[in-house]
């Protein structure tokens, strides 16, 4: 199946320093499918115009492609109507919305706000910058050895204080999934909003934000096979009515004075400037490509993938793996060392080899310190176009790393 | 791209070798330096008395790239003068942003001719510059 | 020149309700050239990956496209160095970095903003925002008949409580060309920063923001031939150093332990989250095509177009035309009314004849309440790529509202 | 796109007449309306004697569609019980929703019928249905 889908990305068919290309790092941004290429050349070629803004025919066009991604995100995610989709930049723009419109408003001197060590960057400085703001107490979930936050740390981190659980579903690490549902429904009993962080997950397995009963939710579209600049805020509608406006300019407003301005209703409130239609037009081609191939044989995929380099990094004496080996427990994302060898110039000379993997921290500094490896991992991250051969190469290419540092003859 | 240019037996062996990874006993200068993007940090010591780099030695974490570059410059300008060190910094700067051709120029670097091919691969000349750049701080002091 | 222009953008080939499509809303977003959408799909099938982030080829591929962008626009625009380019999704985000990193700090009680009366919402409410949170004042400088600021205006307003002055280059409703430079440098001299909005401006003339002396210039790619989703703040390097983050999140930061960030340098530093090399990769290729036709020309094309236009106008007695008619102190928007008809009929039934015009308060409100047209105007706005036949189209099209409204016969 | 079924003789009479656009003597209801994405905006003015809609008027601005939507509704409902005026409204946004297609079941909505296809054109649906509106928010304080 995967060799089928392959076909559809016409970035992988070619050569890198002379080798066949082996791409492995999906996690930091997925190739694009030519359904996707086409669907934006498509929009531009016949229907692009400033949508909201024009009573004519492109403009009514390009709105409705603009809205019907609306509801091709809900549905996707399981949200209960539009008004809850709300399109920003990337996922780090969702993280700073919410940290400014809900954090800056509703935390106060001696509130708790709690993420997990495992976190991004972008669910982590915004939420210190509230905490520093607002004089209130940054506190984290740990991990256990598998890389999973724990029942006691739910039970004892998310107490009365808590107004604010922010936490990762998959990490973008170790790949582990975490115990969302869980940790939401603690924060809830306690009176605290849940939101979560499903940039790796939400490309990767079926999700159903309702269901989770987040209070919201945040990815990125090019992360999901979409074009660079889209990604989405889920929030439920009585939070996102309580918080004020973002980005304020054109199109958010309902009436505007010299002095004053009432904001539009929602979705528009938190939409400012001119929209990406383009990056939404790709996010519903990007969508319905998932759709067809289904989310569970994403998933199969993906495990398979992930078993298969488990299994043969293990036959590696000189790599070590971070966190769980169970798949269950895992998408498709893994991290590890060689031994001997800084991840750099694992990554260089994989590289030369045509292998593109990830080293270094990977935005997510605390949890590389927490984890005891400063100086980073190597990631490999999986996707629906990898096949068992990019496995293979990038055994073949790990076990060359060791040969160029001299250790054993090149 | 040949890895052959970059990871020569030069850098693997210095980056193995260790043998001015340590504490210098008596040092007068200490800087430190770091990557933030790559996360390689080094503390350079040097020990100079009347304007002569006598010893020198360096701690840290990084890749082979960093390692090795820091290990070969502090062969280099052990027993050279302040004002030859800074102009061998010149030099190796030179040939890594590719503004120095002349091999016969470069022959001053010694085994640091082995990073030479380092532009070949962007994102690790940050890695090559590190130690060098530190030393620039260093011997500012030192005048 | 423009017909041969117009070949290069197959959307406007195409009929529309059974007629020739004639767009004349390019203030409101550019159609794209073939040679942009080719640079975006080439992007896509052979350099995407995550910039910054990967120690592989196509990673330092994808940096390279991103980072000569950058240079690409530095020297478009005029501007020092690389770091005083900023990428951001559109103008609206630029001008909420600057209200809540420049204008949330640096603001005091007591203090002045001064902006026109002609700006656009997003130059507009985002400073409301920071004078209500700050308790400062927001001022007006008002327009003469013509609809430019007038002398006595800047004299009077600009004083030396005032901190930040923030005006439009170009009036996206009037087309007028704002006396900037005199604004700059009274600004200056009472010792305010000064940000112009040159969002109309950049795309149809020489703009050289370093010898207008600005602090900071804002402009969006999508007006100017570039994909939607990518904008440009521009900023001097001594006031972005001031300047905290805005976003926060990957790769904008230095080092990052769990309660504490130290930031990037300049650029990076406002740059949070995966950035759109997509959107830059078209940024460059839109700013090569301007390059190519030369800045001297595109202003001549429109020129022609503009004159043609209110001559013509002139010669249709139910038309009320709305600022100065002089070419040379305007650009390429032309503001009007239809008498008896109110603009959003006037647009509907043009649209019927396939010409696309913008009706409405042009996100101006409080530019259309000083001119005393709350109901709105129909707006043309030209671009390269419109030739005489889009005048003639508009002209008759003009004549046939009036019928189908009742004054005349059908 | 037929024009011609949209910009009717009906709107641009509706639009010009001006016959329902003033204020009304001892009027019970005032009710405002407004689009703002399009800057319509309506005074709807009802005297409602009985359960009986004895007579109505507006003021306002707004484009010919929105105009005449409200005129043409004044002229329905004038005579009608509130009751009756309530299922016209339904009626109205049924057609133009195209939830209801039968022209029989249209009829009861006489000149109004002269909107229904105004869902050809998106962007103006808004101004056929703000009068509507408006006459529902009035008509519920009317119980
Ligand atoms: C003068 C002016 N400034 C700012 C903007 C806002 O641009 P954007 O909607 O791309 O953020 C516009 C266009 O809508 C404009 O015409
Ligand atoms: C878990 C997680 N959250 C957030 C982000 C931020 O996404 P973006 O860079 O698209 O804003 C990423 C990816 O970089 C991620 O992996």
């Amino acid at each position: 199946m995967n060799k089928e889908i392959k076909k559809d990305f016409p970035i992988l068919d070619q050569e890198i320093h002379g080798h066949r290309f082996t791409y492995l790092d999906s996690a930091a941004t997925t190739q694009k499918p030519i359904a996707v290429l086409e669907a934006v050349n498509d929009y531009y070629k016949n229907y692009n115009a400033n949508p909201h803004r024009g009573a004519y025919y492109l403009s009514e066009k390009s709105t409705e492609i603009y809205e019907n991604t609306r509801t091709v995100v809900k549905e996707f995610i399981g949200a209960k109507n539009e008004k809850e989709i709300i399109f920003v930049k990337n996922a780090t723009e969702a993280f700073n919305l919410l940290a400014h419109s809900y954090g800056m408003n509703f935390i106060k001197e001696g509130d708790e706000i709690v993420i997990s060590v495992a976190e991004h960057h972008s669910n982590l400085v915004p939420w210190q910058q509230v905490a520093k703001a607002k004089g209130a107490l940054l506190k984290y979930l740990y991990l256990d050895e598998e890389g999973i936050i724990t029942e006691e740390e739910i039970a004892n981190k998310i107490t009365n204080k808590t107004k604010i659980v922010s936490v990762t579903h998959v990490s973008n690490v170790l790949g582990t999934i975490q115990p969302i549902k869980k940790i939401i429904e603690k924060a809830h009993s306690v009176g605290a909003v849940a939101f979560i962080d499903i940039a790796q997950s939400v490309p990767h397995m079926k999700i159903d934000v309702s269901q989770l009963d987040a209070d919201a939710a945040v990815f990125s579209g090019h992360k999901m096979l979409a074009p660079m600049g889209i990604g989405v805020l889920y929030g439920k509608e009585e939070l996102l009515e309580k918080m004020p406006p973002f980005m304020c300019g054109g199109d958010m407003i309902e009436y505007v004075t010299e002095q004053d301005t009432t904001f539009a209703e929602l979705p528009n409130k938190f939409e400012g400037g001119t929209q990406n239609v383009e990056g939404a037009a790709g996010l519903t081609s990007a969508i319905q490509y998932l759709n067809e191939i289904g989310m569970d044989n994403v998933e199969q995929i993906e495990d398979e993938l992930v078993s298969e380099t488990l299994k043969r990094l293990e036959e590696l004496p000189f790599v070590t793996v971070y966190g769980t080996k169970d798949t269950k427990k895992k998408s498709g994302v893994i991290s590890f060392n060689v031994e001997g060898i800084h991840p750099h110039d694992v990554a260089s000379i994989l590289d030369s080899y045509g292998v593109a993997i990830r080293v270094g921290r990977h935005c997510a500094y605390p949890l590389l310190n927490y984890m005891g490896v400063n100086a980073g991992t190597c990631r490999v991250s999986f996707y629906i176009y990898n096949t068992m051969e990019d496995v293979e190469a990038l055994i073949e290419g790990l076990k060359n790393t060791r040969k160029w540092l001299g250790y054993g003859s090149k | 791209m040949d890895l052959n240019s970059i990871y020569t037996e030069v850098i693997a062996e210095h980056n193995m070798s260790n043998h001015n990874k340590h504490h210098i006993e008596g040092a007068d200068f200490i800087e430190k330096g770091h990557n933030p993007s790559c996360g390689d940090e080094i503390e350079l010591e040097l020990r100079i008395k009347n304007g002569i780099v006598e010893d020198g030695g360096f701690t840290g974490v990084g890749c082979a790239i960093s390692q090795a570059s820091t290990s070969i410059m502090i062969d280099l300008i052990r027993g050279k003068s302040v004002e030859e060190a800074k102009e061998l910094i010149e030099t190796f700067l030179g040939m890594i942003k590719r503004e120095i051709k002349d091999e016969k120029e470069l022959e001053v670097l010694e085994d640091a001719i082995a990073l030479k091919n380092i532009s070949n691969m962007p994102a690790r000349v940050k890695c090559a510059v590190l130690a060098w750049h530190t030393l620039e701080e260093s011997l500012k002091k030192a005048v």
